[in-house]
């Protein structure tokens, strides 16, 4: 049996360093939980974000719940939170019919901050970012030049959350990078 | 002297900052605020390039992007070359160089020129009616000279160092134009507090307020009100404005796109700015407040330089302070040009004014001009210009009905021509707005909107500096939604113009050559020529002759054309057509378009967890899909097939590892998950057990394979479905749209866990062993987790689904742990192999291997035309499910029918001879040509572990014809082949079972 | 780039979409009942207007789901979109007539 | 017909041009015709000229509702060439390539045929594999094709850039040497100024609005914006808008309609010699006689009649163009437009019989019709006349849907592994 400790880290695909421009600062984020939740005709249910509307989100600290369509909710939660949540989530819909699945590394995230983040984002993202059609607790899926991204909102600070598929991340992250330069 | 033409005084360039760039090899000084025409013009240089077909020479026609002629190649620095641009649009600055175009040896003396000689025969369309005898000269001598003499500029030669950005945006209000009009229209918008975004091709606001020195506006200067209005803009948050930005296209649904030029008119950019940024705008409501352009007269020789537009002259004059001539005519059939007339004459200028119309239909101005001693001849036309590479004369003469009086030549140095306006309705008529031909303007302007769009001032035909003020104002008011409107009080502006077409001559009608389109030298006559010739409809004329179709797009020569086909044809000009206006406005570099989309960034490259792993280790990587994976891992000192030999011996004889990573994966959940599956694959579900696995196959509804892959079932509600790595896109949006629209009321859910798990895939005799000591929780042995089953545990302390599959024919596992401790396990597993040789092994070796049993690949045994049964999976096929997705189809008599191509194998004669994969098979290698073709090679290798090559083809009717001798293509000519089974090693399958 | 209303998030660019052809084109509950004719009728003959259309589209880069839309194929604009399942509040035939 | 030469070209130079006559006539429309045909661009004229020259008909009116030759006639990138894969498709291109060789002749029109060959790159293995099945299979069809490693590539291409780095690597091509490119509104008029010269009316500004039919549902006719037309047969030959006028006919067609978008840059010197094809990354570039950046690119994802698409489907284009070209980003995109295409489900024409009688239809040519023009036309005069397919169009029938022998050249390419 060999030592636990060689997974004890997570290998995360983008380095650790951030990318710094005062107007438009790009970092990856650290890892965490995330659970794809789908269920159907739980919105009457407050925990969970399950009450929120379509792209909106909700958050606390390292946990946040954001939906994303009208069955589908992205959750997310500190790393050692797996089981807590899938508690949660157990205990909130008892045995209705849902559907569970662990991405926590299928998902990577990058952050955009800064008074540039919205304009560096819009070098690729096709939305309308601006705080009356992108207000704090925002969070859908979308595109971020050639790549889905899911963008998430969570305060009203200029600060963006990017989260994409693990391997798109380099792209995602160069992709950022350059825009925050060009912006 | 330097800059001998600049006027002492007036212009807005900035005197004290002066600036240098050169011109075909000589220093031109300018100040900065200059563009390089108005530079040029400074230092008396008119003659600045030569046109596309008969080498004319030719000057500065316009001031702005509407110019036809004065086209240069400009070097902005190493690599930063281009061509074609217009001398009136780049701004001057240190450190250009600019020279002129399709000239050789040289601007003013072109062997080119030659043509213009030879112009009576090159009219337009003649090489429709020549160059085709005889018939191998075509190719080899006409059509040569044709291509040698064609093109303007030369095109950049390596890659440009720029960088282009590009930006979504949104707003309220987009307003196109920043002159009076959209000035005022945004005033009013800004004032609601919506988002409002001001673009204008220019470096600053002010549209004709620029040069307009004389106008007033609520009782102050029109600069002043200009810089107020701007000021005030500038004050709103909500307010975006956006100068050197042409708004170029104008898409569905409020889609406008926009090109801003960033850095070309800067000396020292700063640092990592973009050259030009490419805003794709999405607005609620637009306002177009694009303009007008001065159409020139159509006279013999009025395209010698010198002979510019008159409100050309009158922006040199009083925007830059040049003087374009000393003694200027103006030929006008409308009252503009008497401005421009007169800022010449108060500029101190010699001036003769022509007026086309008969004394009596010229209003106020003509009187007010020869109040300020300028001789007004009225009632004239124009029967050509005199001197060679600048205008020294014009000839001109009295003309009423149609009788041409005296000719009557006026010395001169500089012509401005002014035939009327035309409103730019380019982004309307692009927005699909209808336009409507309106007699008294002689123009088309914009009718029916087919957006939320407003045409506003010059655009929609309003030339009134007050009118343009206030429909803009209320233009902008009525955008944002609010209620108002206002007046403005300001100086009258001269307008109104008789319309005229090809000018009266006295001269021989077959000699005179009197340009419409200057850049393409389209002359009045090839107009005429083209409609004796039937060709009618103005598309016709257009593509005929060419006009219209250079740089400029025809906005100086459209409705030259048009009017002289109408007056020709006696049709009314509506009934002749109007060209319909496509993007874009003015052209726009490639890189704008491009954006950051280049290099990296072009597409995403796809890697997996084990990338940088197989990249320490030598692979060399192909390109599938998005994804890079590793092809094979070649030694130092070995080539591809020693390495793939090697590899793929590895794997029979020890163990081998392979990163499995890109195989798309889709967990499907819920209670009706095994009827979905059913559904959706050929392959029965309902009764595979849980922790047990199966091959799956798909079909698109049509019958064809589609995909395929290894699917496990994790609990009685919950499948682990594999699928192709290219395929994984496809299969996920194909079981969506099945899931949602056909079948809604089951209850599954689909997620891709593509990027969920590593996939490491341990393969050969050895595997268990490798892997045993690292496995908790699962019983490897062959009793308890037999072949195609699949356990839930951990390796090395990370959970893990381990499937006991193989797509080698031998013993084999594939790991599925979460994607971030790919890389740790697999260096575990590798560390844990190597007593055992462990050997990495890519995708060629993956290939190899599973060819050698006859296993398909999708994708390369299949191409979207194969069923099931082409490649032997009839079996697959669950008989008793009534339907599946493309189940009917399989039921089709073609594909019923026989003679359809099997999967077989193929042994060549010649044991070491590897087919090419694509090589097609024939029965008979003697037969002529065309030959029947059998099929064709789909697979193909050599393989070490049989000692020989290996093939898999699809064969008409193959699977009778065993052992039969078939022909196969090679560059050398046809290779005989024998016919055999698809599974060349291990047949009874034994290995996998150990 | 169209500008769609998708009934779940709202307008989004046509990027963030994909056209599902045809609406309305039910999957036979029994294709093997069907001849070959009609069968190919299924699978392939498209009304294909020059004016009203109801198609499919999913927002794929959105919520991920399919909805319809009735859309004039000359002017390109949309007349409404409504959820899968769910019927155009005007009959297409009656408002192309 | 006044013969086109170097001569009459310099005799009229003399006269200032003026002795020109028209190249076709304006005629009014006759009560009936032998043949009707609907649809004067490329396809439909050729048809009429090979009905009037080959077949000896020529009491036959083309019915064209704009200008002749103004739909997808003259909005492609006029890329001509022959190598497809299967024999069906191989020997209706090859066939229309042999015409295309001698047609400025045949016609007495220039049309510019440029045999400046057609390079198709492969990007990856399956590319390869692919392009070398072509490559086999074209050669024992009779038509030229060739590989190419990636130097040869760069060789007969000099802009291109085959560096190892680029994100799809150019790994070799297929080269068709014979194929090429022709000067697209000439050949319109070419066959519309051969058709007239033998008698052919072409009705230009006259729409169809109806497709008449007799008791026993047999065409007889079209009624039109100039009033009704009759016909012996009728041939519908409207690219972009066959499933319109079909239905006038009450004929249900497997057709969708898209736009196709194409640009230009602005002319430059020669600087490109040749045609080049890249599936995997979606571009194709030539230059034109004029200098002119050809570059076509891809269709909307949706139906549409609008003759316009979005920029996105542009910018994606020009993305790859400068991949493969990374020293065009400076170059300018002078003009943009759309067109429509009629797309089959197998993305092959269908040439032929419909379930009406004496209505015969040429549609489905997707983004590729303009290079079998000749070919289209000759195998549909043949059709048209006789009332049964060539033995070169015989395969593309409306009826190959039900019974499933589909002619797929797309799903032939298809990649996936």
């Amino acid at each position: 049996m060999l030592d636990r400790s060689l997974v004890a880290r997570r290998d995360r695909p983008l380095g650790a360093a951030p990318t710094s421009n005062d107007r438009a600062r790009v970092a990856p984020a650290p890892a965490g939980v995330r659970l794809s939740l789908r269920v159907r005709g739980a919105e009457g249910l407050s925990s969970l974000g399950l009450g929120l509307a379509i792209n909106r989100m909700s958050a606390e600290g390292e946990r946040f719940s954001a939906r994303l369509g009208p069955d589908e909710w992205l959750l997310g939660a500190g790393e050692a939170e797996l089981e807590t949540l899938e508690g949660e989530i157990a205990a909130a819909l008892g045995d209705r019919f849902r559907s569970v699945v662990d991405v926590s590394h299928r998902n990577v995230a990058v952050e955009i901050a800064g008074p540039d983040a919205a304009s560096a984002l819009n070098a690729g993202c096709p939305l309308d970012l601006s705080d009356a059609a992108f207000p704090a607790g925002s969070a859908t899926r979308t595109l971020l030049g050639k790549a889905e991204i899911v963008l998430l909102r969570p305060t009203a600070e200029p600060l963006y959350r990017v989260e994409c598929w693990r391997s798109f991340a380099t792209y995602v992250h160069g992709f950022l990078v350059e825009a925050a330069r060009t912006a | 002297m330097a800059q001998p033409h600049r006027l002492p005084q007036g212009g807005r360039v900035d005197r004290a900052t002066p600036i240098r760039f050169s011109f075909d090899g000589r220093t031109i000084e300018g100040f900065a605020g200059d563009t390089v025409a108005s530079a040029l013009l400074a230092n008396g240089v008119h003659l600045v390039g030569r046109s596309f077909k008969y080498h004319r020479p030719r000057g500065i026609l316009t001031h702005g992007s509407d110019e036809p002629s004065a086209l240069l190649q400009v070097d902005r620095g190493p690599g930063k070359i281009d061509p074609n641009n217009r001398a009136t649009v780049v701004e001057a600055r240190n450190g250009l160089t600019t020279s002129s175009q399709n000239r050789w040896p040289s601007l003013a003396f072109d062997v080119g020129a030659v043509n213009d000689l030879l112009s009576s025969v090159f009219v337009a369309g003649f090489y429709y009616k020549t160059f085709m005898w005889p018939r191998s000269f075509w190719d080899k001598v006409y059509e040569p000279v044709i291509r040698a003499a064609a093109g303007l500029g030369v095109a950049p030669q390596v890659a440009d160092p720029d960088a282009y950005a590009n930006r979504h945006a949104h707003c309220d209000v987009l307003i196109v134009g920043a002159g009076p009009a959209g000035l005022a229209a945004a005033l009013a918008a800004a004032k609601s507090g919506k988002r409002v975004i001001l673009a204008d091709e220019q470096p600053e606001f002010g549209g004709s307020l620029l040069h307009d020195t004389t106008a007033t506006i609520d009782g102050q200067s029109a600069e002043a009100w200009r810089i107020a209005a701007i000021e005030e803009l500038d004050g709103y948050e909500t307010v975006t404005l956006l100068p050197r930005t042409t708004a170029f296209g104008y898409y569905n649904h409020n889609h406008v796109a926009l090109t801003e030029r960033v850095t070309d008119h800067r000396e020292t950019p700063a640092k990592g700015a973009p050259r030009e940024r490419l805003w794709q705008v999405r607005a609620g409501e637009v306002v177009l407040a694009t303009g007008s352009h001065e159409r020139p007269l159509v006279f013999a020789d009025n395209d010698r330089p010198g002979v510019m537009l008159a409100e050309s002259v009158r922006v040199f004059i009083n925007r830059y302070g040049v003087a374009p001539g000393r003694r200027i005519v103006f030929v006008t059939s409308g009252a503009s040009a008497y401005a421009a007339a007169a800022d010449a004459k108060a500029a101190g200028l010699e001036v003769v004014m022509v007026d086309l119309r008969p004394e009596r239909d010229c209003g106020p101005e003509a009187a007010d001009l020869r109040l300020k001693g300028v001789e007004v001849l009225t009632g004239q036309t124009v029967i050509e210009t005199k001197g060679r590479k600048r205008v020294a004369g014009l000839v001109v003469a009295p003309c009423a009905n149609g009788t041409v009086g005296d000719r009557r030549v006026i010395a001169c140095d500089c012509v401005g021509m002014s035939g009327g306006w035309t409103p730019a309705v380019h982004l309307f008529s692009q927005s699909r707005g209808k336009l409507a031909y309106d007699e008294g303007r002689d123009a088309f302007l914009p009718g029916v909107s087919a957006q939320a769009e407003r045409s506003v001032g010059a655009a929609a035909g309003l030339y009134d500096l007050a009118t343009c003020l206030t429909s803009g104002y209320a233009a902008g008011a009525a955008a944002a939604g609010v209620a108002g409107g206002r007046a403005f009080a300001a100086s009258q502006t001269p307008t109104g113009f008789t319309p005229v077409r090809d000018l009266p001559t006295d001269a021989n009608p077959a000699k005179v050559r009197a340009f419409v389109d200057f850049q393409n030298d389209v002359t009045a006559k090839d107009l005429k020529l083209a409609m004796r010739e039937g060709f009618e409809s103005i598309e016709h004329v257009k593509r005929y002759t060419t006009t219209g179709m250079a740089t400029d797009q025809g906005k100086t020569s459209n409705m030259n054309a048009l009017g002289i086909v109408s007056k020709a044809l006696g049709r009314p000009l509506p009934a002749i057509g109007t060209t319909t206006f496509r993007p874009p406005y003015t052209p726009v570099t490639f890189g704008a378009l491009v954006g950051p989309a280049r290099d990296a960034l072009f597409d995403p490259i796809r890697t997996t967890p084990i990338h940088e792993w197989a990249a320490e280790h030598g692979a060399a990587f192909e390109n599938v899909a998005l994804w890079r994976r590793a092809w094979h891992f070649a030694r130092p000192g070995e080539d591809m097939h020693a390495a793939v030999d090697r590899e793929c011996r590895a794997v029979r004889e020890g163990v081998g590892i392979f990163d499995a990573s890109t195989l798309g994966k889709i967990e499907v959940v819920g209670p009706d998950a095994a009827e979905f599956m059913n559904r959706m694959y050929v392959n029965p579900w309902t009764k595979l057990g849980v922790g047990r696995c199966r091959y799956g196959l798909m079909l698109k509804e049509d019958g064809y394979i589609l995909d395929d892959g290894v699917v496990a079932r994790m609990a009685e509600d919950r499948f682990h479905v594999t699928t192709t790595t290219g395929g994984a896109p496809r299969v996920m949006n194909h079981m969506e749209d099945y899931l949602q629209t056909e079948w809604p009321d089951l209850d599954v859910f689909l997620t891709s866990t593509t990027e969920q798990w590593a996939v490491i895939a341990v393969q050969g005799p050895r595997a268990r062993d490798v892997i045993a000591p690292l496995v908790s929780g699962i019983d490897l042995s062959n009793e308890a987790f037999p072949h195609m089953s699949v356990r839930e545990g951990a390796i090395c302390g990370a959970p893990c689904r381990l499937f006991r599959v193989s797509f080698t024919g031998d013993l084999g596992f594939e790991i599925n742990v979460p994607a971030d401790y790919g890389r740790a396990v697999w260096e575990a597993v590798f560390a844990a192999g190597e007593p055992y040789g462990i050997t990495p092994y890519g995708t060629e070796a993956m290939h190899v291997l599973r060819a050698e049993k006859g296993y398909i690949i999708v994708g390369q045994e299949t191409d979207g035309t194969v069923t099931p049964d082409d490649v032997g999976l009839a079996g697959m096929i669950a008989k008793a499910k009534k339907d599946f997705v493309g189940k009917r189809s399989l039921a089709r008599p073609d594909v019923v029918a026989a003679g359809r191509k099997q999967l077989v194998g193929l042994a060549t004669e010649t044991a070491a001879l590897v087919l090419d994969e694509g090589a097609q098979i024939v029965a008979d290698p003697g037969e002529p040509i065309p030959m029947t073709m059998l099929g064709h090679v789909t697979s193909s290798y050599f393989s070490a572990n049989c000692g020989r090559s290996i093939a898999l083809a699809l064969v008409a009717d193959g699977r009778a014809l065993m052992g039969r001798t078939l022909h196969v293509t090679t560059p050398a000519g046809f290779a005989a082949a024998t016919v055999c089974d698809p599974v060349f090693f291990d047949s009874e399958g034994g290995r996998i079972h150990a | 780039m169209l500008l769609i209303d998708c009934p779940f998030c709202g307008t989004r660019p046509e990027t963030e979409f994909r056209c599902g052809g045809e609406a309305h084109i039910a999957r036979p509950t029994d294709p093997s009942a069907l001849d070959d004719g009609a069968w190919a009728e299924h699978l392939f003959v498209r009304s294909n207007p020059r004016g009203l259309h109801a198609e499919r589209w999913i927002h794929a880069h959105g919520c991920g789901r399919w909805f319809n839309a009735v859309r004039d194929t000359y002017t390109d604009r949309f007349v409404e979109t409504y959820k899968a399942g769910e019927q155009p509040s005007h009959p297409i035939d009656d408002a192309r007539a | 017909m006044r013969r086109f030469s170097l001569a009459s070209l310099l005799s009229e130079a003399v006269g200032g041009h003026q002795g020109w006559g028209r190249q076709w006539r304006a005629p009014e429309p006759k009560p009936s015709y032998d043949v009707v045909i609907v649809g004067g661009g490329g396809h439909g004229l050729a048809t009429a000229y090979y009905l009037a020259t080959v077949h000896g008909i020529t009491n036959v009116a083309v019915v064209e509702k704009g200008w002749i030759g103004g739909g997808n006639t003259g909005r492609n990138t006029t890329i001509i060439r022959s190598n497809y894969l299967y024999d069906e498709s191989a020997h209706l291109y090859e066939h229309a390539l042999k015409l295309w060789e001698g047609l400025s002749q045949e016609l007495n029109y220039n049309v510019m045929f440029s045999q400046r060959g057609v390079l198709m790159l492969a990007h990856n293995i399956h590319d390869i594999q692919s392009f070398k099945r072509h490559v086999y299979a074209n050669r024992l069809n009779g038509i030229d094709n060739e590989w190419l490693s990636a130097e040869e590539c760069k060789a007969f291409c000099p802009p291109l850039n085959i560096s190892r780095e680029a994100r799809y690597p150019v790994l070799g091509g297929a080269l068709q040497r014979r194929a090429g490119t022709a000067r697209h509104d000439a050949v319109a008029w070419g066959y519309a100024r051969g058709a007239d010269a033998r008698g052919v009316d072409i009705l230009q500004n006259c729409e169809v609005t109806g497709v008449r039919r007799d008791a026993g549902g047999a065409a007889i006719g079209v009624e039109t914006t100039r009033g009704f037309i009759g016909a012996k047969r009728v041939g519908v030959v409207a690219a972009g808008n066959t499933s319109r006028v079909m239905d006038m006919a009450g004929v249900r067609m497997p057709l969708e309609s898209y736009p196709l978008q194409a640009l230009v840059s602005e002319p430059v010197k020669p600087v490109f010699p040749c045609v080049v094809m890249s599936n995997a990354v979606h571009a194709y570039i030539s230059q034109s006689d004029k200098g002119e950046l050809v570059i076509g690119a891809g269709t909307d994802q949706y139906t549409s009649y609008s003759q316009q698409g979005g920029l996105h489907i542009t910018n994606h284009t020009l993305d790859a163009i400068c991949e493969i070209f990374p020293q065009f980003t400076r170059m300018r995109m002078l003009r943009s437009w759309g067109g429509i295409v009629d797309v089959t489900p197998d993305r092959s024409p269908i040439i032929g019989r419909t379930p009406v009688d004496n209505l015969f239809v040429n549609c489905g040519w997707g983004t590729g019709g303009f290079k079998a023009t000749p070919g289209s036309g000759h195998v549909f005069a043949h059709t048209l006349a006789t009332g049964e397919p060539h033995p070169i169009n015989a395969p593309f029938t409306l009826d190959r849907f039900r019974t499933g022998r589909l002619i797929d050249e797309a799903a032939a390419a298809a990649v996936a592994h």
